[in-house]
């Protein structure tokens, strides 16, 4: 009882400092692609793989991840977004998410394009294989995104070669103005994705407990070779696409009535009824605003990367690559 | 003259096009709805109100589809005009812009496989991380196929009208930059001629042969050159491929020295070929080298300044 | 039953038109895809539909079918595969396959790319539907085709439009030296089809009756806006993938399982239970050689297209286009 | 010195490099068994047998799978080498080949992604309608890619071992109608250094930059035009982007007169970019145009004949 409370502390944390470091953003300006509402699924992922598992990054959402993962600290994380120099990190990633890292098992695609990222997953799916690791993958995707080709690609590689992949998909109706309805001819990815011999599963992706306890026997299942393994994750795009988006092609109603599954009320749910106080979860809540706020005042203060560090290192880079340095 | 924006000048364009011809129908993701109707890049004002689901069809996210199947209605007499979001996403509809209708007229005794992509590319940031490359380069190499970048709404308004008419393949170019810049267009119906360059401004003593946003930077350039007593001529290409040769070779005839201008990499962009086309055709009046004034070779956009223009202009005419 | 015999011997002749015409150009040193064992699909596809409806070519066979659309008389067709002059006819399309002619119901890729096709048809069906022609569009694919995401996208696309398309699959085992086993990871096309929302059907590939039958009622349905269709008709390619196969890779036993199921021992057995005699039988066989001897002996005469005007088409094509004319 | 096919060259190659590291493997369509072994190319014999399955992996159809899982690998540390059955169907995979690890590397700190894709490309006959195209001119536009194209038994061994060793993208082009002929390959290991051109002929009159299979077509008229008094320089470009600027203007300062001869269609074909290179950094050594010999600008292949290159070199010597 005691490490379980700890446990769902914990998530509620990491949930927080995902939260609300996206609303840090959006109060101070910025213009992310949010999870807000969804990052039960995200957190939620990371959670139920091992920590030497591998996970692709997602377009969306702020890469709170990517600190547990240990591929950056809360300051750096926020001179990132902002453009700025931590005290280490990328210099010209296209943005945070696209960062690859894969030592610690962080990967994405090196481009923009919907649909890349499966195919890189697979790949390191099959060097996983290849190579005997015994780690997963998990490639994380919306509910759209599968309209595109890559998407049938990697699940057929995956099927054909048994790979360790468990595809992640963030059921959250929408993509862009476009209801999953009228972009996917499937109504039922798991159908889908069971034609093609994958295990599957539809969870409610708003708890992150559920969604831990699947991602993990998923992992241990693709890890044996027996095959992929593909998670329904049903949430709700909460927020508008970007920021840019005026966000009025969808009614009010179907908006308030995901308000009550919001993923931090439900793990709150979770912790009053494992006796958690409200006291304590409120001091959860109130540390971490305030550990945002502290750490965006100390990014704000580190010096801008200006476009001519971008263009030195990408300068340097290609001269590398193409034998001149 | 009333001036409207860029955006809006292809906005007319789709929907005269869209009344003149019941053939012609508006493709492409997200073109319906969002941004309050006015969709990703702004154009698609009152389109879908005015024409209804069946000529301005939403698609699934489905690239390849848009354009392969694009394709397959132009076989038939329709007249697709695809939106691509981004021009950063055209190599996942790479095979049907080369192949499709491009190779398919070229095979099949000039059969008419009308269709126009359209899509925004370029930025005017530097450094700007996504979304604002310069794809242009991809797609001289393939024979009938034709590439249109106009540099002004007037431009924008002809050359879409021109493009939608024709029986081939046009790949429409839209600087980024440009949507929301105001410019005279006349009311009244008018067409402008593609495969042809226009010359933007005459001068006597370098040809600056460029295109879309760049067009701006070059006439920049140009007034603060004419102080200096450099008389520039600006040469804007409209469309990039085919060259129209001719309007080139007679600039270059003139002025017998040149600067490429570009925001793309310089390597492999577009301003190698038009460099080839001069170095054969136009060597007897060459007076200097054939610079090219364009981006830094990487995968983020730098796009040149008027400085840098400037800088390149110097760079030929002191040429001993 | 006099009319059941006639069509019967129709089909008979349509049959032993494709299969000589193949054997003909064997016979001859030329290195055509046959579809040797598959033409009751081809045929069959080709009468099941309505004259007007549209089918979408193959690259593998003679294209037989294109003298039934009326696209080409015998002895053009055996010209333009020897690269010869006809009556009429195309100078530079890339095989006889790739011809266009639409007025005719006639379409395919304009590349070599599997997968193109699909979205030709796709775009065919769209076309249809937005004209309101009534008419459907049938899309004949192998079965290892389907592995390319276009295949995806085209079901997708043909599911949310509710598109009046006629999926054929040819379902022949192979893909050139890679059993369909290892090159799709779904196990029955038909389970991913109805993922989709397909209706579907899988039927003895080999036997032109059910194939017609099937094909007709397919495009019934389809025509009716009730959604795509996908038949899944079971064959064997019983030749290797082309004359420069050495088509080692398989064994002697599975393609002598097959020789039983040639489609023309297939009707052979439906006429003469419908009373058609063998020496009728042996007359239809007899004449449809000679046709071929004679329709070969005529376009072997015919001048050759030089290279020089394939170039000559192409450029004044290229010109126009360009509009440099 | 032993002669062995440019198949069995780039066969060797592999094998050895494969020995060599357990982190290089093969991968692509039909490569184990078809042809008895030999594969589509030929350049499979017995990899199958030695290395099995796990490093020489059959694929479906699926080539933009099989590229972009290869980045995926690349990433941790594996080295693929992609057989993609024709250059032609390059188009669906572009998307992994421009972006992938040609901008991963660029924006990533100049993070390895080593690849190797290799494909047959161009073909002998004149008008051959299928599968005999001449694609790399898409290529040259993508900052960190290189693009490399032997001309004969030597030069794939040593390039294809390069390649392999190198720690970014590869696009290896490999003219179909080399693959049967032979040439000298000494036994030992020996590996040809990336992103340079070799002198072929030495020459005094005129540089013919050349790549490919056309470097025999330039070799025979060297040979043909030496009777004549004219005395060719062939410039064999083997990695055709990024270019060697210094072999060619080292070459072009020598000679001042330069043909530019590739079997791809002229217009957006690499020697645009060549004569650009040429008209900004030559252009003071040349005494005539910088002509290019090249394909017509149609989508059917009809390579260029000695007497083409010919007939081109005369024209540039007759220039007043
Ligand atoms: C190839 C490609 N096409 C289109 C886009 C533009 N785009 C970015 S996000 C998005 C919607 C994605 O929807 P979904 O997969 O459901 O993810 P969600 O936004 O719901 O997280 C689109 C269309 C893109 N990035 N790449
Ligand atoms: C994009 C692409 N990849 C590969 C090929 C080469 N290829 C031609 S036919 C074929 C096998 C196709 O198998 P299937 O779809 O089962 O058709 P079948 O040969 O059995 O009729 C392959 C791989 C191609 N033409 N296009
Ligand atoms: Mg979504
Ligand atoms: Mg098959």
């Amino acid at each position: 009882m005691e490490s379980n409370q700890e446990e769902l502390k914990e998530m509620l944390k990491l949930l927080c400092q995902s939260r609300f470091f996206q609303e840090k953003m959006l109060a101070v300006g910025m213009k992310p692609y949010t999870e807000i509402g969804e990052e039960a699924i995200t957190i939620g992922s990371c959670l139920g793989l091992r920590k030497d598992d591998i996970m692709s990054a997602y377009f969306r959402g702020d890469a709170s991840w990517l600190r547990i993962k240990g591929v950056v600290n809360l300051r750096d994380h926020f001179a990132w977004w902002l453009n700025r120099k931590g005290e280490n990190g990328p210099v010209t990633c296209i943005v945070p998410n696209n960062w690859i890292d894969v030592d610690r098992g962080v990967i994405f695609t090196t481009s923009s394009l919907l649909g890349a990222d499966g195919d890189m997953s697979c790949g390191a799916a099959m060097a996983q294989k290849i190579k005997k690791t015994g780690k997963a993958v998990l490639f994380m995707v919306g509910d759209c995104a599968p309209s595109k080709g890559n998407f049938h690609e990697v699940m057929n590689f995956a099927s054909v070669y048994k790979l360790p992949l468990v595809i992640m998909v963030r059921a959250n109706e929408w993509g862009m103005s476009t209801h999953v309805s009228k972009n996917c001819g499937f109504k039922d990815i798991t159908k889908l994705a069971e034609a093609f011999g994958f295990a599957t599963a539809t969870i409610d992706g708003n708890d992150i407990t559920k969604v831990r306890a699947q991602v993990e026997a998923a992992a241990d299942h693709v890890r044996t070779g027996a095959g992929p393994f593909l998670i329904n994750a049903i949430t709700y795009r909460m927020a508008a696409h970007s920021p840019n988006d005026e966000d009025d092609y969808r009614s009010a109603e179907e908006k308030k009535k995901w308000a009550p599954k919001d993923p931090l009320k439900v793990i709150t749910g979770h912790l009053l009824a494992a006796g958690v106080s409200e006291a304590d979860i409120e001091k959860i809540k109130t540390d971490c605003r305030q550990e945002m706020d502290d750490a965006y005042e100390w990014a704000m203060k580190q010096p801008e990367i200006t476009p001519e560090e971008i263009l030195e290192s990408q300068q340097s880079a290609v001269k590398k690559m193409w034998g001149r340095s | 003259m009333r001036e409207i924006t860029f955006a809006q000048a292809i906005n007319e364009a789709l929907r005269e096009e869209m009344k003149r011809d019941d053939n012609v129908y508006f493709v492409g993701e997200d073109i319906g709805q969002y941004h309050q109707g006015r969709g990703p890049c702004g154009v698609s004002t009152g389109l879908l109100a005015e024409f209804g689901e069946e000529r301005v069809i939403e698609t699934p996210i489905s690239e390849l589809e848009i354009v392969g199947s694009s394709v397959g209605t132009s076989m038939f007499g329709l007249r697709p005009v695809v939106e691509i979001m981004h021009a950063e996403f055209l190599p996942t509809c790479f095979e049907h812009i080369v192949y499709g209708g491009s190779k398919g007229g070229c095979i099949l005794n000039a059969k008419p496989f009308p269709m126009v992509i359209r899509c925004p590319f370029g930025g005017e940031k530097q450094g700007q991380l996504i979304q604002n490359e310069n794809v242009e380069g991809w797609f001289n190499h393939t024979p009938g196929l034709k590439v249109v970048a106009p540099s002004s709404p007037y431009h924008a308004k002809g050359l879409m009208k021109a493009a939608i008419r024709d029986d081939y393949p046009v790949l429409f170019f839209e600087h980024r930059s440009l949507y929301k810049r105001p410019g005279e267009v006349p009311e009244e119906d008018y067409v402008l001629p593609l495969c042809k360059a226009e010359i933007r401004r005459n001068g006597k003593d370098l040809s600056v042969i460029t295109m879309g946003n760049m067009v701006r930077r070059a006439m920049e350039a140009a007034e603060s050159l004419s102080g200096q007593g450099i008389d520039l001529e600006v040469v804007d290409l409209l469309t990039i491929s085919p060259l129209d040769e001719e309007t080139i070779l007679e600039s270059v005839e003139k002025t017998g020295r040149v600067v490429i201008l570009h925001e793309a990499a310089k390597t492999g962009g577009i301003g190698g070929e038009i460099a080839a086309v001069i170095a054969e055709k136009g060597f007897k009046y060459l007076k200097a080298p054939v610079l090219r004034v364009a981006g830094p070779d990487v995968h983020t956009n730098f796009p040149r300044r008027k400085e840098d223009v400037i800088a390149g202009v110097q760079q030929v005419m002191n040429y001993r």
